[in-house]
C-alpha cells in the first residue's frame, strides 16, 4: 500500500524554512501537498465520472434489453455548442496563465497588465460558458420540434439526461466562475484566487466530458 | 227559473271547482315499467374459479363458483343487467338507505350493484381474511384500500354517474361493478332475466339496459297514469 | 466481567448451535432429483461454518476470561507468534474452505440452473400476478395459443389473455389455478409476469425462481414424490404478497391423465 | 495550505458568535458531527418504534395496537394494520435504519466531530460543504418522513424499490403514487449529501493531516472513516443517478426500468422496453458497498478503542487495514450475489459467488486479529470494553451466515427467507450499531465533558447483548423452514407451527428495544448529571485525547499537535509509570 510513499513524501516535506517545521502554525507550508480546492476538484472529478460511468452502462443495457431503440440525427448545433466550450477551456488557459501571479504560485506581485487582461479572459471565459449552456437549450428545442422528448424513445431519453446532467454540472462551474470574478474585483486582484486551479482542472474536465458524452451520443443515437 | 236553476247548478259547479282547488289532489296512479332480458347466440361458457389459494373462502363453496361476466338463466335470460331510467326522470335527491356491498367466500355480493349519485356505500367484509376494495373509477376519484377480517365496513359515495369496475388487488379473480346512476328509477336483472321499474309518473321516459360485456341498449317508452309497459331488451352474445 | 461475559457467550453459542445440531426446526423432505445435491451442500457448509462458529465464539470468551481480573504488577503477555501465522492460517484455512464449497457447490446449481430441461418434458406455462399463479397446458393440440396483453380480463378468467375468438390454438389451452404434474416426470415451466416481479419457490423442489417482467424464463425439475405442496411467492410484489401463493399437486400418471381430461379449455 | 498562514480563512480560527451560526448552520466539524449524531438518534428511534409495530402485528395479528389508528385510520382502521400499511411501515424501517443510521451514526456523526481532530486538524478541507451535507440531509430526512403523511401513505415497495413496482406508480399499490415519489427524491438528495460528505473526508485526510501524522500513524477510526469515504464516493455516485432515472420513469413516462405490456390494476401501461434488471444492477452496485460503508467505521472505531481497554496494542495493525482496503476493492465486485435467482444468466451466479467467498478472507482476518488482541491483555471491563467484545461476537455470528448466503446452491432455498433478514441483520445492523455504542461510550466524555454512567451503560449492555441474540439467532431456524420475508401475515400452511417463534421474537424485540431506551436515558442523564470527564480518561494515545473536552473550536487551542508515535502504543513503559505514549509524547527510541 501507498503509506512508504506518503512516509517519503513526508520526511521530504519536513525540509521547511527553519523555525516553521516545529507546532507552529505555518507547519502545513512544509509539506509539499496539492491546493487541497485541487484535491477536492479532482476527487470530484472521480465521483462525477463514476457517475456518468453509471448512466453509461444503464445505457448499453438498455439498448441492449429490447430492439426499440430509434438512432436520430443529432442536431447541428451541438458541434457549435462543442467550439464554443472547446475555445472557454482555452481563454480559462489563458487567464490563469496571466493571474498565475496573482494566485500567489509566484513571489511576484501580478503587475497592473496582467491582471487586466487576466480578468478580460475569464469574463470571457464565463460568457461562452453562458453560450454553451443557451446553445444546448436551443438544441433540446431543435430536438423537440422533431417532436422528439423526453420520453419518445430510450434513445432520445438518454439524449435529454445526458445532456441536461452535464449542464447541471457546467453550471456549478460557472457560479465558481462568476464567484471568483467578483472575489478578485471586489479586491483588485490581491486576493489569492487559491481556487483557480481547481477551477481550471474542474472546467477542463468537463469540455473532456462533453467531448466523450458527444461521441457516446453520436455512435448511441 | 230555468235561468236560475242553470246559475244555481254553474254555481254549485264554481263552488265544486273551488273547493276542488282548495282540497289537496290526490296524487295520479303511478306507472310501472317491466320486462325480461334475453340474449340471442351462444354465450361464452362460465369459467369455475379455483379458490385453492385461500382456503378459508374455498370451504364455503360445496360446487366451484363460476365467472359472472355473462350469467345467463333458462330461457336464454340475461343476468346481472342494470335497467334504469336515462331520461325524462328528474333526479330526487339521494336516499337514505345504505347501498351494501358484501365480500363473502371471496365473492363480491352482489356482483353488480346500483346506486344512486350521492347515496351512501357501505362495503363489509364478512371473510376471515383480509380483502382488498379496489373501484377503478375514472370520473370519480380512485382509491384502493384493503380490509383486514372484522375490521368495521368502509363508508363512501360517488357523486357523479359511472360504470366503476371493482376488483380485489389481493383475490384476482374477485370482480363486481359499482352503478351510480342519476336517477332513483332501476333494478338490476335476476337470474330469469325479468326487471321492473315501479313508481313512475306519467311521461315519455328512455329506459337503458346496461350489461358489462355486451353494452348499452335504450328504448323509448310512454306511459300514462297507473300504466304498466313492457320493455323487453335482446343482446347478441358470442361464445369467445 | 470478563467471566461473565465468557459464560455469557459459551452459553449462547452453545445453545445456538444445538437448535441447529437437533434439526430442531429444519427444511422439509427433498421431493427433486437436484434437491438431493442442495441438502449435502447445506450439510457441508453446516459442519465448515459449524467449526468455525464454536471456534471463534468461544476462543472469544476464553481470551476474554484470562484478560479479566489482572492486577496492575502484571504484565501483559504477546500473542504467541504475532500476527502473521495468524493472519496465513486464516488465509489458508478459509481458503480451502471457499475452494471446496464453490466447486462442490456450482455443481448443485449447475444442475438446476445450467442443464437443459429434457425435451420429452411436459411444457407448461406459469403467469405470476397481483397476487396469484396461474398455469397454463397446451391442451390435446399441443400448442400453445398466443398472448395478448391487452385481452387479459381477470373479470372473465381471461389471465394469459388468450384470444379464442381468432387463435384455434388458444382454444383448447387449459388454464388452472393449481400446478399439476405427474410424479417422476420432467416439467418444463416458462415463467413470466403480468405486472411487477414476482418468485417461484417450492421448498420440497430447493427451487427458488423470480419473474422478471418483459422476460420469459425457463425452470425445469422432476418431482419424486406423490402429494401438495406450496408454492409461494418469495419476491415483495405490493400488498397481496403474503398471500400470494398455489399449490403444486405431484400425481401418478394415470390421475394426471384423469385430471387433464377433466379440465376443458377456453 | 498557504491560506492558513498568510491568510486565515474565516472559520478558522474565529468561533462563530450568535445562536444561528453556532449551532445551527455551524461550520464546524465537531457542532455538525453532533447533528449527524442527533439526527440519526431520532431515526434510529422511529425506525426502531416502526420495528415494534411489525413485530407486533406479525404475532399478534389481530390485536388492536393501541393509537395506531389515531396515527392512520386507513393505515390501520381499528389498530389493526393493513397488509399495505405494514409494508409501507417495512419499507420505512429499512430505508430509515439503512440510510439515516447505518449510514450517519458511524460514518458521518463520529467521523465528522473525530477525524478532523485524530490527524490534528482544525477543521475539515470544506466546511461549507460539510454544513451542505449535513443540511441536505436533513432536508432528505424531513422528506421521507412527510411520506408518513401523504394520502395514501409511505411507499410498500421495499427499502430495495424494486422496478417495475417501484417504477409505474399508483396503479402497483398504495403507497407507490406520492408516497414512493417522495422516497426517491429523499434517497437522491441522500446521495448528493453523502457525496459532500465522503469529497470531504478525503480531501482533508489527503492535505490537512498534522506534522507527523503520516498514514500509518493514522488511528485504526480515520483509516476505517478514510476508506469507507472512498467506497460511499463510489457507491452514491451510481445510486444517484439510478434514483434520478427512477424518478424520470415514474413522473415524465420514460421506460428505463419498465417493460411494455404490463397490466396493473386492470390497466395497460403506457411503457415499452424498460429493463428491471438494470434498477437491481444500479442498485446492488451500491448496495453491496453500503453494507461495507455501514460495517467498515464501527470495525475501525472498535480497532481503536479495544486496545485501550485490552491495555496492549492492536495485533498485525497493518493486516488489519489491508483487510480493510481489500474489503472495500471487493466490495464492487459482488453486488450480483444479491440477484442469484433474479433472472440473469445462472452462469454469472458462479461467478459472483468466487469473489463473494473470497471476501470472508479480510473479514475473518479481521475479526481474528481483534479476537487475538485479547490474548494476554490487563483488561478494563468498562462499557466501551463490553461493546468491543460483543460486536466481535455479533459480527461472527453475521459473518458465518454468509458462507450460505453467498452459494448459489443454497441461496435458491435460503433467498428471501428470515435466514437472509438474520443474516444482514447481525453483521450490518447489529455490528454496526455496537460500534456506535462502543463510540458513544467511549467518546461521549470528549464530546460533551461529562462521563457517561456505567451502570446504566453495563444494564445497557447485558440487555442489548441478550436480546439481540434472542432476536435473530431465532430467524435462522424460520429460514431452514423456508419462513418468507416481507410477509405481512402468515396464511401458507407450513408458516403456521413457526408463530410461537414469532412471538418469542416479538417479545425479546420489544424487550430489547426498551433497553434501548435505557441507552437514550443515560445520554440525557449524564449530558448534564454525569461525572465531569478529565482530558484523558480513558488513557489512550490518540490526538483527541490530548486536547480538552470537549475540544477548543479549533481543537487544539491554536496550536497544532505534532505527531511522534503510532496510535498503538500500549502495554510499555510509559511516562511516570504509566503503560501507554501518547502520540505527540517525544519520539520514543526503540
Amino acid at each position: 500500500m501507498g503509506i512508504d510513499i506518503q512516509e517519503a513524501m513526508h520526511t521530504a516535506g519536513t525540509i521547511g524554512p527553519p523555525g516553521l517545521s516545529d507546532g507552529s502554525r505555518l507547519y502545513t507550508q512544509t509539506h509539499p501537498r496539492p491546493e487541497r480546492s485541487e484535491t477536492g476538484a479532482w476527487i470530484g472529478i472521480f465521483a462525477i465520472v463514476m457517475s456518468f460511468a453509471a448512466f453509461t452502462s444503464a445505457m448499453i443495457v438498455r439498448q441492449g434489453a429490447t430492439p426499440d431503440w430509434v438512432h436520430f440525427e443529432l442536431p447541428r448545433l451541438l458541434y457549435v455548442n462543442t467550439l464554443i466550450l472547446l475555445t472557454s477551456s482555452l481563454t480559462l488557459g489563458l487567464a490563469s496563465k496571466r493571474l498565475r501571479s496573482v494566485a500567489g504560485f509566484s513571489a511576484t506581485a501580478p503587475t497592473e497588465k496582467a491582471y487586466s487582461e487576466g480578468m478580460i479572459w475569464l469574463a470571457i471565459t464565463l460568457g461562452l460558458g453562458g453560450f454553451f449552456v443557451i446553445g444546448q437549450i436551443l438544441a433540446w428545442r431543435v430536438l423537440a420540434a422533431q417532436s422528439f422528448f423526453l420520453s419518445t424513445n430510450p434513445s432520445s431519453s438518454f439524449f435529454y439526461v445526458f445532456t441536461a446532467m452535464h449542464g447541471a454540472h457546467l453550471l456549478g462551474g460557472i457560479a465558481g466562475l462568476a464567484y471568483m470574478i467578483r472575489k478578485l474585483a471586489k479586491t483588485n486582484g490581491t486576493a489569492r484566487t487559491t481556487g483557480l486551479p481547481a477551477l481550471s482542472v474542474y472546467w477542463h474536465f468537463m469540455d473532456g466530458l462533453w467531448i466523450y458524452l458527444l461521441v457516446l451520443l453520436m455512435v448511441r443515437t | 227559473m230555468k235561468t236560475e236553476l242553470l246559475l244555481f247548478a254553474a254555481g254549485l259547479a264554481l263552488l265544486g271547482s273551488e273547493l276542488g282547488a282548495g282540497s289537496p289532489p290526490t296524487p295520479p296512479a303511478t306507472g310501472t315499467i317491466s320486462g325480461k332480458v334475453t340474449y340471442t347466440g351462444t354465450p361464452p361458457k362460465m369459467k369455475p374459479i379455483d379458490m385453492a389459494k385461500e382456503p378459508s373462502c374455498a370451504k364455503q363453496h360445496a360446487t366451484p363458483v363460476m365467472t359472472e361476466n355473462v350469467a345467463t338463466g333458462p330461457g336464454n335470460s340475461l343476468e346481472y343487467v342494470v335497467v334504469y331510467i336515462s331520461a325524462g326522470d328528474t333526479p330526487g335527491a339521494a336516499p337514505t338507505e345504505l347501498a351494501r356491498y358484501d365480500q363473502k367466500g371471496c365473492q363480491y355480493l352482489p356482483h353488480v350493484l346500483p346506486m344512486q349519485a350521492g347515496q351512501v356505500l357501505q362495503i363489509f367484509n364478512d371473510d376471515q381474511t383480509s380483502h382488498n376494495i379496489h373501484p377503478l373509477a375514472k370520473v370519480n376519484p380512485e382509491w384502493n384500500k384493503s380490509q383486514p377480517a372484522g375490521s368495521a365496513p368502509i363508508d363512501t359515495k360517488y357523486d357523479k354517474p359511472e360504470f366503476i369496475p371493482v376488483k380485489c388487488n389481493i383475490h384476482p379473480w374477485m370482480h363486481g361493478y359499482f352503478v351510480v346512476l342519476n336517477t332513483s328509477h332501476y333494478a338490476v336483472t335476476g337470474q330469469d332475466g325479468s326487471f321492473s321499474l315501479k313508481g313512475l309518473p306519467a311521461g315519455k321516459y328512455t329506459v337503458s339496459a346496461w350489461h358489462e360485456q355486451y353494452g348499452t341498449q335504450t328504448e323509448e317508452v310512454t306511459i300514462g297514469n297507473g300504466e304498466t309497459k313492457t320493455a323487453n331488451f335482446t343482446f347478441k352474445a358470442l361464445p369467445y | 466481567m470478563g467471566k461473565v461475559f465468557a459464560v455469557v457467550l459459551t452459553l449462547i453459542t452453545l445453545v445456538s448451535v444445538a437448535f441447529f445440531a437437533m434439526h430442531t426446526w429444519w427444511l422439509p423432505p427433498d421431493i427433486s432429483t437436484t434437491g438431493k445435491a442442495v441438502d449435502r451442500q447445506l450439510d457441508e457448509t453446516l459442519i465448515g461454518t459449524g467449526v468455525l462458529f464454536l471456534a471463534g465464539q468461544l476462543m472469544l470468551g476464553f481470551f476474554a476470561w484470562g484478560a479479566s481480573d489482572k492486577d496492575r504488577a502484571e504484565k501483559i503477555k504477546p500473542f504467541p507468534g504475532g500476527a502473521t501465522p495468524l493472519v496465513t492460517a486464516a488465509i489458508i484455512l478459509v481458503g480451502i474452505e471457499i475452494f471446496t464449497l464453490t466447486f462442490v457447490g456450482s455443481k448443485a446449481w449447475g444442475a438446476i440452473y445450467l442443464t437443459q430441461p429434457d425435451p420429452s418434458s411436459i411444457k407448461i406455462d406459469v403467469q405470476a400476478e397481483q397476487f396469484a399463479f396461474y398455469f397454463r397446458y397446451q391442451g390435446p393440440d399441443g400448442k400453445f395459443g398466443g398472448v395478448h396483453p391487452e385481452k387479459i380480463d381477470d373479470g372473465s378468467g381471461n389471465y394469459f389473455g388468450l384470444d379464442p375468438a381468432n387463435d384455434l390454438a388458444a382454444r383448447d389451452d387449459i388454464v388452472t389455478a393449481s400446478l399439476v404434474v405427474p410424479v417422476n416426470k420432467p416439467v418444463a415451466l416458462t415463467l413470466h409476469s403480468k405486472d411487477v416481479g414476482h418468485s417461484f419457490y417450492v421448498r420440497e423442489l430447493r427451487v427458488q425462481q423470480d419473474f422478471v417482467p418483459g422476460l420469459d424464463i425457463p425452470l425445469h425439475f422432476t418431482a419424486t414424490q406423490i402429494g401438495k405442496y406450496e408454492i409461494v411467492c418469495t419476491q415483495l410484489c405490493g400488498l397481496g404478497h403474503y398471500n400470494m401463493k398455489a399449490y403444486l399437486e405431484v400425481m401418478s400418471e394415470e390421475d394426471y391423465q384423469q385430471w387433464l381430461k377433466t379440465q376443458g379449455g377456453q | 495550505m498557504h491560506d492558513v498562514s498568510s491568510q486565515p480563512v474565516a472559520h478558522q480560527h474565529i468561533a462563530p458568535t450568535g445562536f444561528l451560526r453556532k449551532y445551527v448552520f455551524s461550520l464546524d466539524h465537531k457542532v455538525i458531527g453532533k447533528q449527524y449524531y442527533g439526527l440519526a438518534l431520532v431515526a434510529v428511534f422511529v425506525g426502531m418504534v416502526l420495528s415494534w409495530l411489525l413485530r407486533l402485528h406479525l404475532a399478534y395479528p389481530n390485536w388492536h395496537i393501541p393509537l395506531l389508528s389515531k396515527f392512520s385510520s386507513t393505515g390501520a382502521p381499528g389498530g389493526v394494520m393493513t397488509p399495505e400499511y405494514y409494508l409501507s411501515l417495512l419499507t420505512m424501517h429499512g430505508t430509515l435504519m439503512v440510510f439515516f443510521v447505518l449510514t450517519n451514526a458511524p460514518f458521518a456523526a463520529f467521523g465528522n466531530y473525530f477525524l478532523p481532530i485524530q490527524i490534528g486538524a482544525e477543521d475539515m478541507a470544506f466546511p461549507r460543504f460539510n454544513m451542505m451535507s449535513f443540511w441536505t440531509t436533513f432536508v432528505a430526512f424531513l422528506v421521507m418522513m412527510a411520506s408518513f403523511f401523504v394520502a395514501d401513505g409511505p411507499p410498500i415497495s421495499g427499502w430495495t424499490a424494486y422496478a417495475p413496482l417501484s417504477a409505474v406508480g399508483g396503479d402497483a399499490g398504495p403507497g407507490l403514487a406520492l408516497g414512493q415519489n417522495l422516497w426517491a427524491i429523499s434517497i437522491a438528495l441522500f446521495c448528493v449529501g453523502s457525496l459532500l460528505g465522503a469529497l470531504n473526508f478525503i480531501a482533508t485526510t489527503l492535505d490537512l493531516r498534522t506534522k507527523g501524522m503520516s498514514l500509518a500513524r493514522m488511528p485504526y477510526s480515520t483509516w476505517a472513516w478514510f476508506v469507507t469515504s472512498v467506497i460511499a464516493l463510489l457507491a452514491f455516485a451510481v445510486l444517484l443517478p439510478a434514483c434520478i432515472l427512477l424518478i424520470l420513469d415514474r413522473v415524465a413516462g420514460t421506460s428505463f426500468f419498465i417493460p411494455g405490456g404490463l397490466i396493473l390494476s386492470d390497466k395497460l401501461q403506457p411503457h415499452s422496453g424498460g429493463s428491471p434488471l438494470l434498477w437491481q444492477h444500479l442498485f446492488w452496485f451500491f448496495g453491496h458497498p453500503e453494507v461495507y460503508i455501514a460495517i467498515l467505521p464501527s470495525i475501525g472505531i472498535i480497532a481503536t478503542i479495544l486496545p485501550v481497554f485490552t491495555r496492549k496494542p492492536l495485533l498485525g495493525p497493518r493486516a488489519l487495514i489491508g483487510s480493510m482496503i481489500a474489503i472495500g476493492f471487493l466490495s464492487y465486485m459482488v453486488w450480483g450475489h444479491h440477484m442469484f435467482v433474479s433472472g440473469m444468466n445462472p452462469f454469472s451466479a458462479n461467478i459472483f459467488s468466487v469473489p463473494t467467498l473470497v471476501i470472508t478472507i479480510p473479514a475473518t482476518v479481521m475479526t481474528l486479529l481483534l479476537t487475538a488482541s485479547i490474548y494476554g491483555g490487563k483488561m478494563r471491563f468498562d462499557t466501551p470494553a463490553l461493546f468491543c467484545l460483543g460486536f466481535i461476537s455479533v459480527f461472527i455470528s453475521g459473518g458465518i451466515s454468509g458462507f450460505y448466503l453467498a452459494q448459489p446452491s443454497l441461496d435458491t432455498y435460503l433467498h428471501a427467507t428470515y435466514f437472509v433478514v438474520a443474516h444482514f441483520h447481525f453483521v450490518m445492523a447489529v455490528a454496526s450499531l455496537f460500534g456506535v455504542f462502543a463510540g458513544t461510550y467511549f467518546w461521549f466524555p470528549k464530546m460533551f465533558g461529562r462521563m457517561m454512567n456505567e451502570t446504566l451503560g453495563k444494564l445497557h449492555f447485558w440487555l442489548t447483548f441478550v436480546g439481540v441474540y434472542c432476536v435473530f439467532m431465532p430467524m435462522h431456524y424460520l429460514g431452514l423452514v423456508g419462513n418468507v420475508r416481507r410477509y405481512s401475515a402468515f396464511v401458507d400452511d407450513y408458516l403456521a407451527p413457526l408463530i410461537p417463534v414469532h412471538k418469542f421474537i416479538t417479545i425479546a424485540a420489544l424487550l430489547t428495544g426498551a433497553a434501548q431506551l435505557i441507552f437514550f436515558w443515560n445520554l440525557i442523564w449524564s449530558r448534564f448529571r454525569g461525572p465531569v470527564a478529565s482530558e484523558n480518561p480513558w488513557e489512550a494515545t490518540s490526538l483527541e485525547w490530548s486536547t480538552t473536552s470537549p475540544p477548543p473550536f479549533d481543537n487544539f487551542g491554536g496550536k497544532h499537535p505534532v505527531v511522534n508515535n503510532g496510535p498503538n502504543e500500549y502495554g510499555i513503559e510509559g511516562t511516570n509509570g504509566s503503560d501507554y505514549v501518547m502520540q505527540t509524547a517525544a519520539p520514543r527510541s526503540a
